[in-house]
């Protein structure tokens, strides 16, 4: 039981440090301060990438409390909680968070937080805030929970159009692949399925349902080569992705690109294939700024926040993803305040401020497209661009900027 | 027609990977009277010595895969050394509980000790295909599938022939007896872990040849648990047939199924298999057949 | 040869089962261990061959000495390696395996083929219904065959005593016979033999001492001769009444005389 | 019950049958469901989640108790079980608009079928190979979700769900929550309770002793193992209704292997065959679980120097290291170590 | 001698259990082979045999553990072969085991209360419950079992756990819990096995005390042949699967074929 002694002795330190953090801030008169609770994985599958994305999401809180908030009188705490990625963790850290914190709003992380959270919110009355794509099965009206990227589904099928263009072609075929291992991987497939079922422009020869896994996918792959895909869209992880790279090395079609997404993007997956250079052609496509871009406005802000605000994580998608959640967040808590004043900000008001117009690209420092949410769903519905990157020639690439996310309709 | 002999092929080669897996698990079991629940673990254990031998350290494949056995056998030793030593002589369900705990505790040790993210394997076995005519068949697969029969071939021999293997036996039978005998359990126990370690190793090279290592590759375990009961749990030379029977059945699956349904019919058809079979042989096709006297 | 001093042995850390055993086995000697049920015998003979502690039990108090060394600290194969062998009551057959797996699992530490294959053939020459059964499996051979491979599999060891619990329970008359035919045989090529025993007829026929235990103590001791003729052990234990012949378990009254022990 | 203070002397059978038998047992007993019963007032709504969450944890584990402490089959699906019966509520509430108060039940009464549907392959099969059938449970649950049509059990859309109801009372607040579980628990162990030492208990303990010498006493074996098999689910089924009306949004990842693992572990510590033992070993395992996830992001925060990572990944070492602990320094669990210091408070002074 | 052989000469009563024209085969080996036995509603039957003679495969047969392949078994003139072993059980046939087959996780009442599982009615959602009815039916069958309690003297040991009591005890609680099913005949396989001379004489009594006052006929399977000559009405010889001699203990005694194959020339 010495492990018990010590786990009584962090307790008891990080009390104090907590009580010796807050005396200081009841202290200090002028803003009113609200607290932001943020979700965090650090003992779950996402440990890995947490620290980049939390460095984002608390580097941007410092800076709007600065910068914009000490304007307003507004100061936002923000504080993360450890969920594991799991529902039921989420679920019972939530009461307290609620209780404890009082929090306006919440940044999420992913689907556990969803789904824990998605019939509690409206009657806490407390936005969640997601950086990822949004998924078919919660695009409901009227949500507490927002995403300022569209589907995954979504994102998938502009780049398929946007390919379709650089080939000029009438038609392109792909194969999905994608697999059983949640529920959120087969929603994917059936949201491309589903445009593909109405736009001729679009064909998916077959979708792949395989383990998330190391696995040995060359006959499925073989098989859906022959039957002419162009491009394989793959949105799950990245053991899939080199699984597939594998299995068109195998087929000897190794020219044929893949499609990844942010959370299996061409830098992790080129790390885990060993070396970016054999995703060449491949692409990775989603509705935030691409690492790829190092002259753009979000370029620059992140070297601000990482000269002035400490910022460690180097710049890539996760640190952008943190950022970008943390970026439209605040620009909602600024529309909150300019309706009820920044005396009486609530979660309400926060969820009221992103419906209360739209939050222009330059507002998020280009790290996301204009947004305007509207009630119809927990992304915006209409509008949305994505930038796609790729690897050209061994460099990581930005090969698209701002291509149109095509009318999907719901499935 | 091709197609078919390509699915069966690949689906037969296939099975003798799960087959190769379910054998360190089988191995364990054999020696140790110990079901394994971390078996997947220590394949990715397997997974993580060969990249920190191979790619980590820079070492050329021929001495770093054997550095990667022995410090896996020397895990194995170590496992033992801190779980099991003191658990001679309790309950089996206690062992076999401490399996679960393992399960648990491995994950966080390599989390600590390699992180979480995703990394290239090392490719060990060529990777390009061996063509045959029509046929495309995995080189790599291939090479497995003869590793996986020999590696069979030997441990049947040494555990029904060997002085040494059947002291593992008895010791399988059971504890007590076999330490009436002279026989130290707590070694047996120690070479059961190290060889299952190794074995575990040898999957993971086959398994991840030229893929991705984290973690979570960890399901392999459990993918290839209906291998092991079909065999039946003391039956090495029964892995290969088994290895047969849900390889190929899932390759037909995967092939013919998949698309027709659209879904993963190929992921849940071996354990529906392993209970119809498990239904007519209760102690899968070469097991223990269980002695009951009244 | 084997000296046993004052020794005392728990279960389950509370449960006191041998309350200062002490007993002596001279080299070439054979001695039998009797007493009811729940006396402790076979628990004597666990804490002797270090069985005891994998069954949660442990010797906490004297000391067990083999050939002048102390083993009540050894590990069980230790002991084995020492040259004293246990054979388990219930007949304790490596069930899945051969008749001659068996045997060769017995003889497993002699690292010379030649010589196991030696001691093999002296089992099945001592013991010819074994020659029949070699590929036989162990679990379906019948009780008398059984307990023959597990003696067979204690010689294979090579030991030069052995422990014995119960070598006839469950046997025909016949086989008890044969069994301890075999017995004698094996005491006189020198095997020192430490025997529990039910059937305290059979046992008082070979030994040439005894001890008697009641709940954990040793209650009486004498040799097989001054046993055979006490007057309580002929009652209690050969069945017999005053005038030496057997009782009829047909004449059992219901209010019995109860033992008295002057241990 | 076999453990009390010399002393206590029955006179009758039925005080000889009674589970409390002294006054201090009573009165422990009352203060700790007094204590239960105001925790709501007396603790933060964080600690009131993690009690909810435990109770609902706890029925699940009872009931895999039931099945694997004392009947002997261990199962691996108990939380595939759990599932059906959190799909089964969730269905029967948002389609055919029933409401809780027999959905929970209908919930159990589906798992329980479940359930019975795996004890059966305890005709022919045993032991280990019967425990890694029911690993099968898990993936055929959540391949059977998933591949169902959408309209059925909501496929790999979920099925989010109405707060239960009773009368005027809607249960969406965790003090409301806490008492409908509270109330559910504490039935629902009363009702182990019962079971455990009347007949069906015998006839459970009878199977995972000795299953033939149960055969020949008149027990139908295999009838009684899948009971058991039954019963168990029919705890995991209720479980997940509950848990169903906690979370209001059911998906099929949220029942996975890995739980069921967990509550093994939960048994493992606790000690098989005791109903206590299953909710010590519920109460430790979760209390573990959320200290490690309320200390794990402060100490990365005070301890900058370790880590984040390193401070995280030790928390699985940390949890996996408990459940080996205990198995070895306790392999019976915690119950048995309770037994043996009431025994040997009962010889004070003497040591044996 | 006997009480009861003052009454009527036993071995008149009709047979409660038969065995005719029965064989028996594991893989390649023939256990029982053409057997044909009764045992009438008033003896003891002893039945022996060497190691392997298939006496208790034949008491396995009877209580449904093995199923012949050809002959048929009856029991009160009901057919039972084929029948599951838990239905033979509840029509009346209770055994004991050779070797202990107890329930070691129970307590000694426990075990007993078992043997009087199949007369109790209590469901499973009335267990759950518990009240009242399982109540009442608990403490009804309790006092059944005490009267078997004090018939075979282990009140002392009522509250004990099985699993830490001595061989002869468990035997004892072995024969209690047959004798709660309150059988209309018993099966004892070696009970005598591994007990000394005073366990002995006190099963004995036993034996004879259910014979005497609950009428129960037995079977009785054991190596001690004086047991089996003063406890008998009638012995049964096997040997090699087949039935060799059947009569009296004194017929049996100088039948030159029971002394070759079994009892050896010291007997």
């Amino acid at each position: 039981m010495k492990s018990f002694g010590r786990t009584v002795l962090a307790v008891l330190l990080a009390g104090a440090a907590v009580f010796a953090w807050a005396l200081p801030a009841s202290l200090r008169a002028a803003p009113v301060e609200y607290n932001v609770a943020g979700l965090a994985d650090y003992s779950g599958p996402y440990a890995d990438v947490m620290p980049l994305i939390s460095d984002g999401r608390k580097a941007v809180f410092t800076w709007w409390n600065k910068e914009v908030g000490a304007k307003l009188g507004v100061q936002l705490n923000f504080k993360e909680f450890d969920t594991r990625y799991d529902t039921a963790q989420t679920a019972s850290l939530w009461p307290g968070v609620l209780a404890d914190l009082k929090p306006i709003m919440i940044m999420g992380l992913g689907g556990p937080d969803v789904a824990a959270l998605r019939q509690r919110l409206p009657d806490d009355k407390v936005p969640l805030l997601m950086s990822t794509a949004a998924y078919g099965f919660a695009w409901q009206p009227e949500t507490w929970f927002f995403n300022p990227r569209p589907t995954y589904a979504h994102e998938a099928v502009a780049f398929a159009e946007w390919y379709r263009g650089q080939k000029g072609a009438k038609t392109l075929k792909v194969a999905v692949i994608s697999s059983e291992a949640s529920p959120a991987y087969i929603d994917i497939a059936k949201g491309i399925e589903k445009y593909a079922s109405m736009n001729p422009t679009v064909e998916v020869v077959e979708t792949v349902y395989t383990a998330v896994q190391p696995t040995d996918l060359s006959s499925q792959i073989r098989r859906v080569v022959r039957k002419g895909a162009e491009a394989l869209l793959i949105q799950t992880n990245t053991a899939v992705v080199v699984a597939s790279k594998r299995g068109l090395e195998a087929a000897g079609q190794g020219g044929i690109p893949l499609m990844m997404s942010s959370h299996n993007g061409l830098a992790a997956s080129g790390k885990a294939l060993g070396g970016l250079e054999q995703l060449e052609g491949s692409f990775e496509v989603y509705g935030i700024a691409s690492p790829a871009d190092t002259s753009g406005s979000a370029y620059k802000f992140y070297e601000m926040l990482r000269n002035d605000f400490g910022v460690k994580a180097p710049w890539n998608i996760l640190a952008i993803q943190g950022t970008e959640q943390a970026l439209y967040s605040v620009r909602a808590v600024e529309q909150a305040v300019k309706k009820v004043g920044a005396a009486n900000l609530t979660g309400s008001a926060v969820r009221e401020g992103l419906y209360a117009g739209k939050i222009p690209s330059e507002a998020t420092f280009g790290f996301l497209p204009d947004l305007t949410f509207t009630r119809e769903g927990p992304f915006p519905v209409r509008g949305l661009t994505a930038n796609i990157t790729t690897v050209k020639g061994g460099k990581y690439t930005l090969a698209a900027a701002n291509v149109p996310v095509p009318v999907v309709e719901k499935w | 027609m091709t197609d078919f002999l390509i699915y069966l092929i690949e689906g037969a080669l296939i099975g003798q990977v799960y087959a190769l897996i379910a054998m360190g698990f089988v191995v364990i079991y054999r020696a140790s009277k110990v079901f394994n629940f971390a078996q997947g673990e220590l394949v990715v254990l397997g997974g993580y010595l060969v990249w920190w031998m191979v790619l980590g350290s820079g070492l050329p494949a021929w001495v770093g895969i054997p550095l990667a056995f022995a410090l896996a056998a020397l895990t194995g030793i170590v496992i033992e050394r801190i779980f099991f030593s003191r658990l001679v002589g309790e309950s089996l369900f206690s062992m076999v509980m401490v399996t679960v705990g393992l399960l648990v505790l491995l994950r966080g040790v390599f989390l600590v000790i390699w992180g979480a993210h995703v990394r290239p394997f090392p490719m060990i076995v060529p990777m390009r295909p061996l063509i045959l005519g029509e046929l495309f068949i995995s080189r790599s697969l291939l090479i497995g599938g003869a590793v996986t029969v020999v590696a069979a071939v030997g441990l049947s021999w040494f555990f029904n022939r060997t002085t040494a293997g059947l002291r593992m036996t008895a010791v399988a039978e059971d504890h007590q007896i076999a330490m009436s005998l002279g026989i130290s359990v707590k070694r047996s126990v120690a070479f059961a872990w190290m060889l299952g370690a190794v074995l575990s190793t040898v999957g993971a090279i086959v398994f991840l040849n030229g893929k991705s290592l984290s973690f979570l590759a960890s399901d392999i375990g459990f993918a290839a648990l209906p291998v092991a009961m079909l065999a039946g749990l003391e039956s090495i030379g029964g892995l290969i047939l088994a290895g047969l029977v849900v390889g190929i059945a899932q390759g037909m699956a995967a092939a013919y199924l998949d698309p027709l349904l659209g879904g993963g019919v190929s992921t849940v058809l071996p354990f529906v298999v392993m209970i119809l079979i498990l239904f007519f042989r209760p102690n899968g096709l070469f097991g223990w057949k269980l002695i009951e006297r009244v | 040869m084997l000296e046993l001093n004052n020794v005392e042995a728990i279960y389950s850390e509370v449960i006191l089962v041998l309350k200062g055993i002490s007993l002596h086995v001279p080299e070439g000697g054979c001695v039998a261990l009797l007493g009811s049920n729940g006396a402790g015998k076979s628990t004597t003979l666990k804490c002797i061959s270090g069985l005891i502690r994998p069954e949660d039990g442990a010797v906490t108090g004297g000391n067990i000495t083999f050939l002048g060394k102390r083993i009540d600290a050894l590990p069980a194969e230790a002991v084995v390696r020492r040259g004293l062998v246990h054979v388990m009551e219930g007949r304790k057959v490596l069930e899945h395996m051969t008749t001659q797996q068996n045997l060769m699992v017995g003889g497993h530490m002699h690292r010379d083929a030649a010589r196991r294959r030696q001691n093999l053939e002296r089992v099945y020459a001592l013991m010819p219904p074994l020659a029949n059964l070699r590929q036989r499996t162990a679990g379906y051979l019948s009780g008398g065959e059984q307990q023959m491979l597990v003696i067979g599999r204690a010689l294979m060891a090579e030991p030069t005593m052995m422990l014995i619990d119960e070598p006839s329970l469950g046997l025909a008359p016949m086989l008890v016979e044969e069994i301890y035919a075999i017995l004698a045989e094996l005491r006189a090529h020198g095997l020192t033999l430490l025997l529990v025993e039910q059937n305290t007829r059979a046992a008082l026929e070979i030994a040439d001492h005894g001890y008697v235990m009641e709940n954990g103590r040793i209650v009486m001791e004498g040799s097989a001769a001054q046993l055979k003729s006490n007057e309580d052990i002929r009652e209690f234990y050969l069945g017999l009444d005053q005038s030496g012949e057997r009782k009829s378990y047909r004449d059992i009254k219901h209010y019995k005389r109860r033992k008295r022990w002057l241990g | 019950m076999a453990m009390l203070p010399s002393g206590v002397f029955a006179v009758r059978y039925a005080q000889d049958r009674a589970l409390l038998r002294t006054r201090p047992q009573w009165v422990s007993l009352a203060l700790f469901m007094l204590l239960l019963a105001l925790l709501p007032h007396l603790v933060t709504p964080r600690l009131l989640a993690i009690a909810n969450l435990m109770l609902v944890t706890a029925i699940v584990v009872v009931g895999l108790q039931i099945t694997l402490g004392y009947a002997g089959q261990v199962n691996l699906g108990q939380s595939a079980f759990m599932g059906v019966g959190a799909y089964a509520a969730g269905v029967l509430s948002t389609k055919w608009s029933l409401p809780f108060l027999v959905t929970i039940p209908l919930g159990g009464v589906a798992a329980a079928l479940f359930g019975f549907v795996f004890g059966l392959s305890a005709v022919r099969i045993k032991g280990f190979y019967l425990a890694l059938t029911t690993i099968a449970a898990q993936f055929i649950f959540h391949f059977a979700v998933l591949n169902l049509p959408v309209s059925w059990l909501g496929g790999s859309n979920g099925i989010s769900m109405h707060p239960a109801r009773l009368g005027g009372i809607e249960f969406s607040t965790d003090v409301s929550i806490y008492y409908l579980f509270l109330v559910s628990c504490t039935l629902m162990v009363a009702g182990a309770f019962g079971m455990m030492r009347s007949r069906t208990g015998r006839a459970f303990i009878a199977v995972r002793d000795d299953d033939v010498a149960a055969g020949m006493t008149g027990i139908p074996v295999v009838r009684t193992k899948a009971m058991a098999f039954l019963v168990g689910a029919f705890y995991a089924g209720i479980g997940g209704g509950l848990y169903a009306y906690y979370i209001r949004f059911i998906s099929v990842d949220q029942f996975n292997l890995f739980n069921s693992v967990w509550y093994l572990g939960m048994i493992i510590v606790g000690g098989t065959g005791s109903i206590v033992g299953a909710l010590l070993g519920t109460f430790l395992i979760r209390a573990f679980q959320e200290v490690v996830t309320s200390i794990g992001p402060l100490l990365a925060e005070l301890v900058p120097w370790l880590g984040g990572d390193i401070v995280f990944a030790s928390m699985n070492i940390l949890l996996g290291g408990l459940i080996a602990f205990f198995v070895i320094v306790e392999p019976d669990g915690l119950m048995h170590r309770w037994n043996i210091l009431k025994a040997s408070y009962r010889l004070w002074p003497f040591r044996y | 001698m006997t009480l009861a052989a003052t009454t009527t000469a036993p071995g008149t009563a009709p047979p409660v259990l038969g065995a005719e024209h029965m064989t028996l085969r594991f893989g390649g080996v023939t256990a029982l082979h053409d057997v044909s036995l009764d045992v009438r509603a008033d003896e003891t039957l002893a039945v022996i045999g060497p190691n392997g003679a298939g006496k208790t495969s034949l008491l396995n047969v009877f209580s449904g553990f093995y199923h012949p392949q050809q002959g048929r078994c009856f029991f009160t003139g009901t057919e039972i072969t084929g029948k599951p072993t838990h239905e033979i059980a509840q029509m009346g046939v209770a055994r004991t085991f050779q070797g202990t087959h107890i329930f070691a996780g129970m307590t000694v009442l426990d075990n007993i209360l078992v043997g009087r599982h199949f007369h109790m009615r209590t469901t499973i959602p009335q267990s759950f419950l518990y009240f009242p009815w399982a109540h009442r039916e608990e403490l009804r069958h309790r006092e059944v079992v005490e009267d078997i309690i004090d018939l075979l003297e282990i009140e002392s040991i009522r509250s004990a756990l099985v699993g830490a009591l001595g061989y002869g005890l468990r035997k004892r609680v072995d024969l209690a819990r047959a004798l709660a099913m309150e059988p209309r005949v018993l099966l004892m396989d070696e009970p005598m096995a591994g007990m000394n001379t005073e366990e002995k004489e006190d099963l004995a009594r036993f034996i004879l005390d259910i014979r005497e006052a609950r009428h129960i006929p037995v079977v009785l399977v054991e190596h001690d042949m004086s047991v089996v000559m003063d406890l008998a009405d009638r012995v049964a010889v096997f040997d090699f699967g087949r039935k060799i001699a059947e009569g009296t203990p004194q017929q049996i005694q100088r039948n030159p074929a029971v002394i070759n194959a079994y009892l050896g020339a010291s007997a």
